[in-house]
Parts: C-alpha cells; structure tokens; sequence
C-alpha cells in the first residue's frame, strides 16, 4: 500500500517518457495529474490509517544491497514526518501539476516536461519516504536530475542551460559532503538504517567530533540542495525553468529536502552543538542576506527565488535551534503560500506574454482579478498577517530562536528584522505588479488565466489562509496539533536540547507576537508609502515647495535615508557578500575550480603528443619512480 | 657455473637497459623493434643463469616460450609495419602522431 | 679460470655490439651488428650450459628473426636516419639519465642480495635436448600447446596485415 | 615416461571451452576458404562457439580444479571471469556485424576468429597459476589485440594505432617479463603456490631481486589496464582501432588485467602485499586525478571514454589496495558493470559513426529528438559511469568505496568521491549534447534487430543491476571468497 505513493507518479513518468509525442498533449498533463492525484488519495487514506495506529507504517519492497552483513534493504516507510512531507508533495504537486496543464500549453514538449515532472514527484517521494541513507540518496540525486532537466527545459536559450548546469555543479558539491557522511556512518554505525543510526544511546558511543563531522558533511548536503549560503547561488539562476517548476521544485518541495534531512537526522544533529550553532546561524544570515537582496530586485520570480531562500534560512534556523516540529511547520505552510506566490506569479507572467521585470507591470489588479486576489492571501501569509500561515509558523520560529540555546537575541532581532523586510518586499512585489500605474507597453494585453490555472491558485489560497491552523501555539491556550503529531518524529531529538521556556526570558510568547505583527505590518505600510502613494507625490512636491519642506515632508527624506541609510549600505552589503562572494569565493570555487581543472588538463594534453616514444619514456619514467619508491623502503 | 650468478643478472640488466635505450632514442621505427628484441634476449639471457643457478629446467623452457613469443611479435609487428608504410611511407615514429590531444 | 674469462669476454663482445645497434644511424649495420650480438649470446648459453637453447638462439634469432628484419628493412629501403638537428636532445639527455638510474638500480638490487653466488654442483643435464623436451612434454604440456596457438595468431594476424590483397 | 599422468581427462574437460573456441575460429576461418563474405555465418559461428563455450565454463560454478600440475585453477573466480570474457566477446561481435564497412573495410573471417582467440588469452589470464601461463595469455591476447586493432588496413589511423600499440605493448611486456625472471629467480619457481610457500618459509635468494621483480610485473599489469603513467598508449590506441574493437579492448582486456593482477597479489604475494600499499595508493590517486582531468578536456568521445577508463581504473585499483573478501568483491562486481556499461556507449557510437563524423561531442546535438531510444540508452550508460543511483555504476562505486572505507583509506575515498563529482561533467556533457542542445544534421544510426536487442540488454541490465544487484554480489562474493 506505501509502495503505491511513489509507484503511481513512477507509471506516469514510464508512460509520458516512453510514449512521447504518441500521447496527445492533453491527455499527458491529465495522466500526469491523475497519477499524482491517486499517490495523493493513497497518502491521505494511509494518513487516516496512521492516525487510528499510531505507529510507523513500513513496507520492504527487496533488498537493494547486500554485501557481507551489511544490507540496505529498499523500504518505505511512513511515519508523521514523512507524512507531512508527502502530504504536501503530493497535495500541493497535484495543484502545480493541474495548473501546468494550462501553463504549458501549446510547447511542443510538454509530454517530455510532464514525464520529468512525474519523475520528481517519484524521486521527491522516495527521498522523504526511504528508511535509510542510501535510498534518501537515490532521491537526492534523482530530484537534482530533475531540477537540472527542467531548469534547462527551454534549452534553445543557452542562459537557461547555463542556469541548468549551475544548479547542478552547486548541488554535486552538496552530495560530496552527503555521500561522505554517508560512508562514515556506515564505517561508525555498521548500518545506513534510520532505525539503527537514529538511537541516542548509539550516538553517545560515538566520539564527538566523528559526529560534528558528519553532522557537518550532512549539513554541506543540506546548504547545497536547500540553497542556503553559501550554496545559495544556483537558486535565482534556477528561475530560469518553467514557473510552475519553479512553484514545485524550487519553492515547495526539492528546496525543502535538507530541511527535511536535517529534521528527520534531528537526534544525530541535536549530539552535536557546534553543528547546531553553524546551522542557526548560517540560517538566520541567508535569511537576513537574500532578503536584502530581495528588497530591490525588480525581475518578479527573482524576488519570490530570494524570497525562498530567506524562507529556507528560517527553517534552517528553526531546525538549528532544536525547533524541528517549528521549522517543518513552516516548511509546510511555506509550500502552500511560496507554491500560491509562484503559481500567481506564472498567471502574472502568462497574461503578460512571458514579460517578468516588474518595472513593465503595475495596474493589472483589474486584468487579473483572481490572481489579484489569491496572491494577496499568498503575500500576506508570507509577511506574517496575523492568523494567517505564515504568522504561526514563523512566530513559532522566532520564539524558538529566541528561547533556545542555540539561539539567543541577536539572532532573533536579526530575525524580527528579516520578518519586516520580508512583508516590505513582498508588498512591494505585490504593489509594483497590480497597483500605481500601467507601464506595459501597448503590444502586451494583460488577461486573467484560464480556470485550469486560478483554480489552484484558489485552493493554494485557502490553504494559505488557514493552513496555520493546525498549529495554534499553546500559549493561546490552543492545542498544538502539528506539534504533538510530530512529536514521534522529533521529541527523541528535543529530548536533547533543553529548552528555556521558562527561565531568564524576557519576553513572553506573546510579546514576542506582537513584536512580529508590528513588524510584519510596518513593513506593508511602508511598503504602501513608496509604492502606491509615492509615486504621484514626490513629483508635485519638488516643484512647488522647497527643500525644507521636502525635509518636514518627509517623503523624500525617508526615501532618501531610506536608500542612504538603509537600502544602499545593505544592499551594497549583501551584494559584497552573496553576489561578489558568489562571483568570486563561490562561482570561483565552482567555475574556478573547474577552470582549474580545465588548465590542469590542457597541461596535460601536452604531454599526449601522440609520438610514441614520449610515451615509452614516460613508462619508463615510472618504472623508475618504482625503483626509488622500493629503494627507500 | 662459471660466473657468480649476479654477473650474469648485471650483464641482462646492461642489455636489457641498451634496450630501453633504443626504444627510446631511435627514430627508425624496424630498429626500436630490435631493441625491444634486445630486451627480450636480456630477460632470456637473465633466464638462463636464474635456472642454471637453481638447476631447474623451468627457466630454460621459459626462454623456448619468449623466443616463440619473440617471433611472434616480430612478424606481427612487421606486418603492421608493412601495412603502415603502405599507406603512409616512412618509417619514423616522430611522423606518426595523427591521433594526440 | 679460462671459462670465466671467456665469459667476460664475449660479455663485453655482446655489449658493445649491442650498443652498435643501438647507436649507429644505418638500419642494416644494425641488424647485422644483431645477429652478432645474438651469436655471443648463444656463446654464453653455452658457457651457462644451455645447449639446446644456444642453438635456438641462432637457429630463431639470427636466422629466423633477423632474417625477417632484414628483408622488411631491404623492402624499404631504409637507409641512414634523418640526422637530427641535435645530438643529445633535451630528451635524449633525460632518457640516458634515466637509463644510467635504471641500471644502477637493478645493480644495487642485485648486488644487495646476492653476493658471490656460484653453484658449482648440479649435473649439467638440464641443459641438453632430452630434459627440455621431457619438459615441454610433460610439465609444460600446456603452455607448450599455448605457444603454438600464438604462432598461428600471428600467422593469421601477419597474413591479414601484410598481404598486398586479401 | 608416461604422458597420460600430465594429460588427465580431467585436463581435458577444463580446457574445453578453450578448445571449443580453436575450433570455432577454425571454422571461421575455413568458411572463408570456401566461401567469401559470408558474415552472417561466421557472427553465426563466432557467437555460437562463445555460447557452447561460456556453457562448459559455467558447468564449473561452485567446484573447483586444479590442472596441468597446478598450471592451471578452475574455480568461481576464474568462471566469473570467462563468463564476463565471452560476453564482451559476444556484444563485440554483434556491434562490429558491418561496422567495418561502413568504415572502409570488411569484415573477414579473421576478425571473429582473432576475438575468439583473445577471449582465450584473456581466460588463460586468469585461468593461469604460473607465471608463464599469465605470461602466454596475456601475450595471446595482446597479439590478438595489436591485429585488430589496426584491422582497418588501409585506414592511417588504425595503421598508427596498431603500431603505437604494439611497440609499447612490447616494451611493456619486456618490463613484465623481466620481473616474472626476478620472480622465478629468487624463488626458483613460476608456480603461484610455490612461490607464496617459498616467500613464507622465506626460501627466497634476495628480498631486494624479489621485490624488484614484483614491481616490474606490476608495470606490466599496470601498462594492460592502463594506470597513469602507463596508460599514455590508450587514448590514442582507443581512437584510431575501429570503434568496436576500442569497445572490446577497453572492457574484457582490462578486467584480464585486473583480474591477473589479483590473483597474483592474492596467490602468490598475499605476504607482501603490504609492501605495496603505498605504491598502489599513489597509483590510485595518480590514475584517478590525471585520467579525470584530461578527459574534462576532450573533444573526441572515443578519447574522452578512453580517459574516462583510465579514471575508472584508478578506482579499481584502490579495490587492490584493499584486497580482503569486501573489496575483491567489489572490484568484481566493478569489473562487470563497468564493462557492461562501456560495451553499452562504445556500441552506440560505433553504430552511429560514419566516415569521419560520430565521434565528436558536436556530433551528438540534438540527437534525443531524432533517435529517443538510442539517446535513452547512451544517457543511462553515461549516467551510469557517472556513479548516478539507481544505475549498476552507483551501486558499484558505492561497494567499492565502502570497503575502502571501512579499511580505513578515508582520505583515498574523499579524493574519488570529488572525482566521480568531476566526472559528472564530461559525462552530462554528452547528454546535454543530445538532449539540450539542436542541430539541422543529426546522426543516422545503423541499427539491425540484433544489435537494437544487445544494446537493449545492456541497459535493462545496468538497470536491474542498479535496483537489484543482490544476486551479483552474492555471486561476486563467492568468487572472491576463493582467494581471500
């Protein structure tokens, strides 16, 4: 029965790949969603099947590997984690999938684009759903193919191939640190099994630093896969895909997997405290960093890619203190709300014909009614609103980031302040694309999507909208449910971290809300100033008044100290940081080593002359390196 | 046995590097082929005391099968050379290098 | 006494002659200075006592073997090498260095295990027709049969190559 | 003296798959005497004679012989390896049915017959429990070798490729022999018992002679399955032989190679062999570096596969530097899938050249589109090379790099893990060719049901091999168990 959650998305793929152009160009998409549609029934059945067991459901389907004693066995299995997580693979890929249907209509390989996307869907459901290292690996691997196949899917433009490889190179230097940690559990532990590896009384035999290290290596896997620093860089690239990929891949699931990783090893990594610091604090920074980046980005899917990135910087975060039911709480409701944004944006970019530079929009809140409005759930979810998704799951984060040991104040006023910039950004997002003036040019004709493409984007908003329900924080008096669903999951690992809740704190729970809600609404009124009232104003005023006036206006001012103060030296900062350092550290690392290598190699051309007598000599060459490594035994 | 064993090791590694030496300092494609010859009758020369030393016939049956081998890849290797010079006349390995990086 | 010196002799007849080849820049001379050097080796097998293998040496090699250079060098009709700008070339200077470490090598590791080993005793037997012929029938039945299918691999492989039209 | 104490009938049983395969290049080649061009037949003949032979050698599963006074042992690991011998000499054949014509040449009778008489050089390799047995085969099977490989008489290529590659085969097999004769000299014996019986009960003339002459063995393996630096022939042999030939001669020869070099660190010096450790450590990490970094560089595919096998050699040799139970296993298994996977790229690019054209990365733009099966199948059999899960190649690095681990060579594995993650590169680049990239003029595969089919296994098996590979290892496990 478990089997069946990834077997239906693998039949999809085996038809769509195998029939190919056979197959009429609608009938792929809806095979496509059937079959993710069935994975999903299965997973909501087995859900309620979990619920009245409660214990893990497993299914061994063979043995993959077995050499001596040791066995890795190809099993699935489902318990609460891995159920959120292939609710929300198969819940919101069967949207995403439905609103390709109308996305991609008309390319002429969509048949090909539909197999990949089912093969993702497989390989996504294999990482969350395998009971071992080495399974997750074959998923890990295989949603980087597919990423790295459907970023470069419009491969006619060599950009977007060039993206396709970038996310790939980044990614491979991820599985090197997942691939050893990988070996050294097994050299430590004997077993790859979740079931053997995951038991703190195994963990306390090893020695610290083995730990440290591997938790470590994981982590490298992880910061490669979810894009944190320093292998953020390939993510904004990666927008290069069809949107709807971008929603599934980039936004709701693939992105996600090292947080998941790092949740599901949370025992391992909870051993650990340095490895738990570096992942607090590498995620509140590309939290805080991408968002910077995010506040002048005028190409909308980069903004929703930087924006993705200071999202996953919260989840590392969350995980990094020890809140691992926080940072999945928000992987989920991150899905909804992020799918929302990139699906509405896709309707964005379709009704204006493929045009994403914001600066070209503006106005289209009468064009696009329905997406109008659903990305305004999605925006004001990610910004923290009250009572929407948003708001409980980061409030939640910051919370734990605050009262953990791990985490502490300066990485929660980093925190807070990223949630500002956040809900400005993403006002700002929104304002730019359906208020202020209409600046498109007259051969576009902005026009709402079709049916097959809103009515995702509807369920996602409602989803978006209440989907933070399940996790009312307790100190509301409310119950928890996510949490205590998790608790199987994850309380081994918080058993590890002892929590400050009630001790030495300042501030409340509730405090700590307030803080968040008067930053998540400060940044959408600020947003509001300079982006819907602005516009109109700042001219009028430098015409008729003078420069005091200016300055008690405030208007310019702000926007002055705005850009003096604050966007300029952050942005120049950031800008130093993630994209000189990506030029230079990491696109260094990456391109540099290869044009090392590539250096390296026409060095060695050199020497295949293709006369054979240098190549005798160099035989000999080595016989007599032999000769003098024997002497000197 | 007339000379202490290791001469005779000596002298086979002597020939055995003048060998070497024209394989890699000739030119001519038929006399880097006589050298790997030379080599060949080192390694029997080397034989030779090695099973007179040990006074077992294995080494001398050893030589019989490298002469045969010897002969082997003598008229192999002067059939592609044969071959070679047919279509491309020379002999010189410098002016073999169609296929190098 | 006069067998070692005999030897030693024919050693440094069969060194230099095998530097000749080596060194000369006309193909012939060289093969012919081959066959000579192929005779004294034949000379030191007997001197090792390898009679059938001494008479091997000149029935394949010099009569066989170098018969087939020489036709394949007349068919040519190669003469003298290029001459080449340099004599001692970058290369060729490395190579002799490396040459000269390689044959130290070898004789420090000889040298170093084995010291003044001589084996006087021993029937001189194994050496004659008979033994090896027992041998290659008995002990070495296979590789004897091996070495036959070799032949007719290069006799397929030689036919195939060289023949004008096939 | 009576002959029929060397000459058993139980000799005689275990040489029949040799004999089996004399006799068919036999017949081979006499159907040419009556008969010109009858290429069917002879595919039909060579094929056949592979199969009754590979049937008489897998009768030997689970027993084991010991013939010709111990010249010769027949037991799983040897089996495994005729097994995996006649199957590349199978897929050879098939891939070569008119790839020489196409090429300029013709497809004679000796061509099949010299495969055959290779796949007998290369089961006398590993067959072989003497010295002079390794000896004879491997020179059986470099002449074999050194004649195919510059079949296209008339073609410069193969001409230049041929002689390249029997000089410096030659002057490699001088450094061989030259060390079998230190080897015999200092241990007054060929026999692989003997020898390791003599090396303990330290009967031995000279440790330093010994040593010497086990390094110059190594030379010649290491020339045969070409670890850095010896492996400057292959590139440009790879090239210039005929594509199905380099097919041949990257895949069968090379798993001879290793697996002769094993048995003869594992039979006859399993004493010494921490002598080596270091040695081989380098030559790993050499052949490792180098090999990967000049295939990066390569615009010919044939060379980049061919460097790419140097890489690949690179860690097979850090399966030697292991050489318990775990990592002869793996390097078993390593052998198969790799020649499985090679066979499988080789024979999609021999079919798909033509003239001058097929070998070039540019060639292969936009070929997906044209021939989505063919660019299938070639993809999974980069992918594959590139170590990717859930292919054959994953799960094949993945053993061997875990009982390196588990010996303790984490530095070795961390080096070959960044090296499979270079790798990647040159491999996808091909892919990105076909499936990423356009062109006006696309390859035309010269397909025939036969080969469709070969090639179709071939990828099934790296598949299933991937998924399941349990019923391999377990056999690989077995044949090593022999000697570990």
């Amino acid at each position: 029965m478990i089997g069946l959650i990834p077997f239906f998305p693998l039949l999809g793929f085996l038809i769509n790949g195998l029939g190919g152009k056979r197959i009429s160009e609608r009938m792929s998409g809806i095979i496509a969603s059937v079959v993710v549609g069935l994975s999903f029934i299965v997973a909501i059945t087995l859900f309620g099947e979990f619920l009245k067991i409660g214990t893990p459901l497993e299914q061994t389907l063979f043995t993959w590997i077995a050499v001596g004693k040791f066995t890795v066995s190809f099993s699935y299995v489902l318990d609460s984690l891995s159920l959120v997580m292939v609710l929300v693979i198969t819940g919101v890929g069967l949207l995403i999938h439905i609103f390709s249907i109308g996305y991609m209509k008309g390319d002429p390989g969509i048949q090909r684009y539909f197999s990949y996307l089912n093969l993702f869907t497989f390989m996504m459901l294999t990482l969350v759903m395998s009971d071992n290292f080495l399974a997750m690996f074959l998923g890990w691997e295989g949603v980087g193919l597919c990423s790295y196949l459907l970023i470069g899917f419009w491969f006619e433009d060599p950009v977007k191939a060039a993206a396709g490889k970038k996310a790939f190179i980044v990614n491979r230097i991820g599985d090197f640190g997942f691939l050893l940690a990988m070996f050294l559990i097994f050299s430590r532990f004997g077993s790859l099994k979740f079931m053997d590896v995951l038991i703190p009384q195994q963990i306390a035999q090893i020695p610290i630093e083995i730990v440290t290290a591997i938790t470590l290596l994981l982590f490298l896997g992880a910061t490669g896969k979810s894009a944190q620093i320093p292998l953020h860089i390939w993510l904004p690239d990666a927008m290069a895909g069809p949107t709807p990929v971008s929603a599934l891949i980039h936004a709701a699931t693939m992105v996600t997997a090292g947080v998941y990783l790092i949740a599901r090893c949370g025992i391992l990594f909870a051993a650990s405290e340095i490895t738990m610091s570096v992942i607090a604090v590498i995620g509140i920074l590309t939290a805080f960093f991408a968002a910077t980046i995010a506040l002048t980005e005028t190409d909308i899917k980069k903004v929703l890619a930087y924006s993705t990135i200071s999202q996953l910087g919260f989840m590392f975060a969350a995980v990094g203190v020890g809140a691992f039911a926080a940072g999945i709480f928000h992987l989920m409701t991150h899905a909804f709300f992020k799918g929302l944004l990139f699906l509405a944006a896709g309707s964005v970019i379709h009704g204006m014909s493929g045009e994403q530079n914001m600066l070209k929009m503006g106005g289209l809140k009468q064009k696009m009614p329905t997406t109008y409005w659903t990305m305004l759930a999605g925006v004001a979810a990610i910004s923290g609103l009250p009572l929407l998704s948003g708001f409980f799951s980061k409030d939640e984060i910051l919370w734990n980031v605050y009262s953990s040991q791990f985490g502490g104040n300066i990485l929660f006023g980093i925190g807070l302040f990223t949630a500002a910039m956040t809900a400005f950004y993403m006002f700002r997002l929104f304002f730019m694309t359906f208020h202020g003036d209409r600046r498109w040019s007259k051969e576009v004709s902005p026009h709402e999507s079709p049916k097959i493409m809103t009515i995702p984007l509807i369920m996602l908003a409602v989803l978006s909208v209440v989907g933070g329900f399940i996790g009312i924080p307790e100190s509301w008096g409310g119950h928890n449910f996510f949490h205590q669903f998790l608790q199987k999951s994850t309380q081994d690992a918080t058993g590890y971290i002892t929590h400050q809740y009630s001790s030495g704190l300042l501030l409340s729970e509730n405090i700590l809300m307030i803080l968040s809600i008067v930053a998540a609404i400060g940044g959408l009124l600020l947003a509001y100033r300079f982006y819907v009232q602005r516009p109109d104003i700042p001219g009028k005023i430098s015409k008729s008044l003078s420069i005091a006036y200016k300055l008690v206006s405030g208007k310019y001012f702000i926007d002055e100290l705005y850009g003096l103060l604050f966007v300029r030296p952050l942005r120049n900062g950031s800008e130093l940081f993630l994209k000189k350092f990506d030029i230079s550290v990491i696109d260094g690392i990456a391109n540099g080593s290869g044009k090392v290598m590539l250096v390296l190699g026409n060095k060695l051309r050199r020497i295949q002359t293709g006369v054979m007598q240098n190549y005798a000599a160099v035989i000999f060459l080595g016989v007599i390196s032999i000769i003098f490594y024997l002497y000197l035994k | 046995m007339v000379v202490p064993l290791e001469h005779v090791i000596i002298l086979s590694g002597l020939l055995f590097s003048i060998g070497v030496m024209g394989v890699l300092f000739r030119r001519n494609v038929i006399i880097i082929f006589m050298s790997i010859e030379l080599m060949l009758n080192a390694v029997n020369l080397a034989l030779v005391g090695f099973s007179r030393y040990h006074n077992n016939v294995d080494g001398q049956v050893f030589v019989f099968l490298v002469m045969t081998l010897a002969a082997a890849e003598v008229s192999v290797g002067l059939a592609i050379i044969v071959a070679l010079f047919r279509n491309r006349q020379t002999v010189n390995i410098n002016e073999m290098n169609l296929m190098k990086n | 006494m006069t067998l070692s010196l005999l030897f030693y002799i024919i050693s440094t007849l069969t060194i230099g002659s095998a530097l000749l080849v080596v060194l000369n820049r006309n193909a012939v001379y060289s093969a012919v200075l081959l066959v000579f050097t192929f005779f004294n080796l034949s000379i030191l097998y007997l001197l090792l006592e390898a009679y059938f293998l001494a008479v091997l040496e000149i029935i394949i090699y010099a009569g066989a073997i170098m018969v087939l250079f020489l036709f394949v060098i007349m068919l040519f009709n190669v003469g003298k090498e290029q001459v080449l700008p340099k004599i001692m070339s970058f290369q060729r200077a490395v190579s002799l260095f490396l040459l000269v470490i390689f044959f130290t090598g070898v004789s420090l590791f000889t040298i170093q295990g084995v010291q003044d080993l001589h084996q006087p005793a021993g029937s001189a037997s194994i050496g004659n027709v008979t033994a090896i012929g027992e041998a290659l029938f008995s002990k070495y039945l296979f590789p004897f049969e091996i070495a036959s299918i070799l032949l007719l691999v290069a006799l397929i492989g030689t036919v195939y190559l060289a023949k004008r039209k096939i | 003296m009576d002959l029929s104490l060397y000459f058993t009938r139980q000799d005689l049983w275990g040489i029949l798959p040799e004999i089996v395969l004399l006799v068919g290049a036999l017949i081979i080649l006499s159907i040419e005497l009556f008969a010109r061009s009858q290429r069917a037949a002879m595919l039909g003949v060579g094929i056949l004679s592979l199969v009754i032979a590979g049937g008489f050698a897998s009768k030997n599963f689970g027993s084991s012989f010991i013939l010709f006074q111990g010249m010769v042992t027949l037991n799983d690991y040897s089996t495994f390896f005729d097994l995996l011998y006649m199957t590349a000499g199978i897929v050879t054949m098939v891939i070569s049915y008119n790839y020489l014509e196409r090429k300029g040449g013709e497809t004679r009778g000796e061509y099949f017959a010299l495969i055959l008489f290779a796949t007998m050089g290369m089961m006398l390799m590993t067959r072989g429990n003497d010295l002079v047995i390794i000896f004879l085969g491997m020179e059986l099977l470099s002449l074999s070798l050194y004649v195919l490989v510059g079949f296209l008489r008339h073609d410069v290529f193969s001409n230049e490729s041929a002689i390249k590659y029997l000089l410096l085969g030659a002057f490699a097999t001088g450094f061989f022999l030259f060390g079998a004769v230190l080897v015999y000299g200092t241990t007054g014996t060929t026999n692989f018992q003997h020898i390791a019986s003599a090396i303990t009960n330290n009967e031995i003339l000279s440790d330093t002679l010994l040593s010497l002459g086990i390094g110059l063995l190594l030379v010649g393996f290491a020339f045969k399955v070409a670890l850095v630096p010896f492996h400057m022939w292959s590139p440009d042999v790879y090239q210039g032989a005929p594509t199905s030939v380099t097919a041949f001669l990257c895949t069968a020869p090379k798993a001879a190679g290793f697996g002769a070099l094993l048995k003869v660190f594992l039979v006859a010096f399993p004493a010494l062999h921490a002598d080596w450790q270091d040695l081989l450590w380098a030559l790993a990490l050499l052949t490792m570096i180098v090999g990967n970094i000049s295939a990066l560089v390569q615009t010919n595919v044939k060379r980049m596969l061919a460097f790419s096998s140097v890489t690949h050699a690179g860690y097979l040799c850090i399966g030697i530097l292991v050489l318990n139970e775990m990592g002869v296993s793996a390097i078993l298994f390593y052998l198969l899938v790799y020649s499985v996977m090679n066979l499988g790229a080789f024979g999609i690019i021999s079919l798909l050249e033509k003239e001058e054209k097929g070998v070039n990365f540019k060639d292969y733009e936009g070929l997906a589109s044209k021939h989505p099966w063919l660019s299938a199948s070639l993809a999974l059999f980069m992918l594959s090379l590139a170590g990717f899960p859930p292919t054959a190649g994953f799960v094949a690095k993945y053993t061997l790099f875990s009982s390196a681990i588990s010996e303790g060579y984490i530095w070795l594995i961390i080096i070959a893990i960044l090296n499979t993650l270079v790798s990647v590169y040159y491999y996808v680049r091909l892919i990105v060719n076909m499936y990423m990239r356009t062109s006006e003029e696309t390859l035309v595969p010269f397909l025939h049901p036969l080969l469709s089919v070969v090639i179709f296994i071939l990828a099934i098996s790296i598949m299933f091999f991937g998924v399941l590979p349990g019923w391999l290892i377990d056999t690989v496990t077995q044949a090593a168990r022999i000697y570990t």
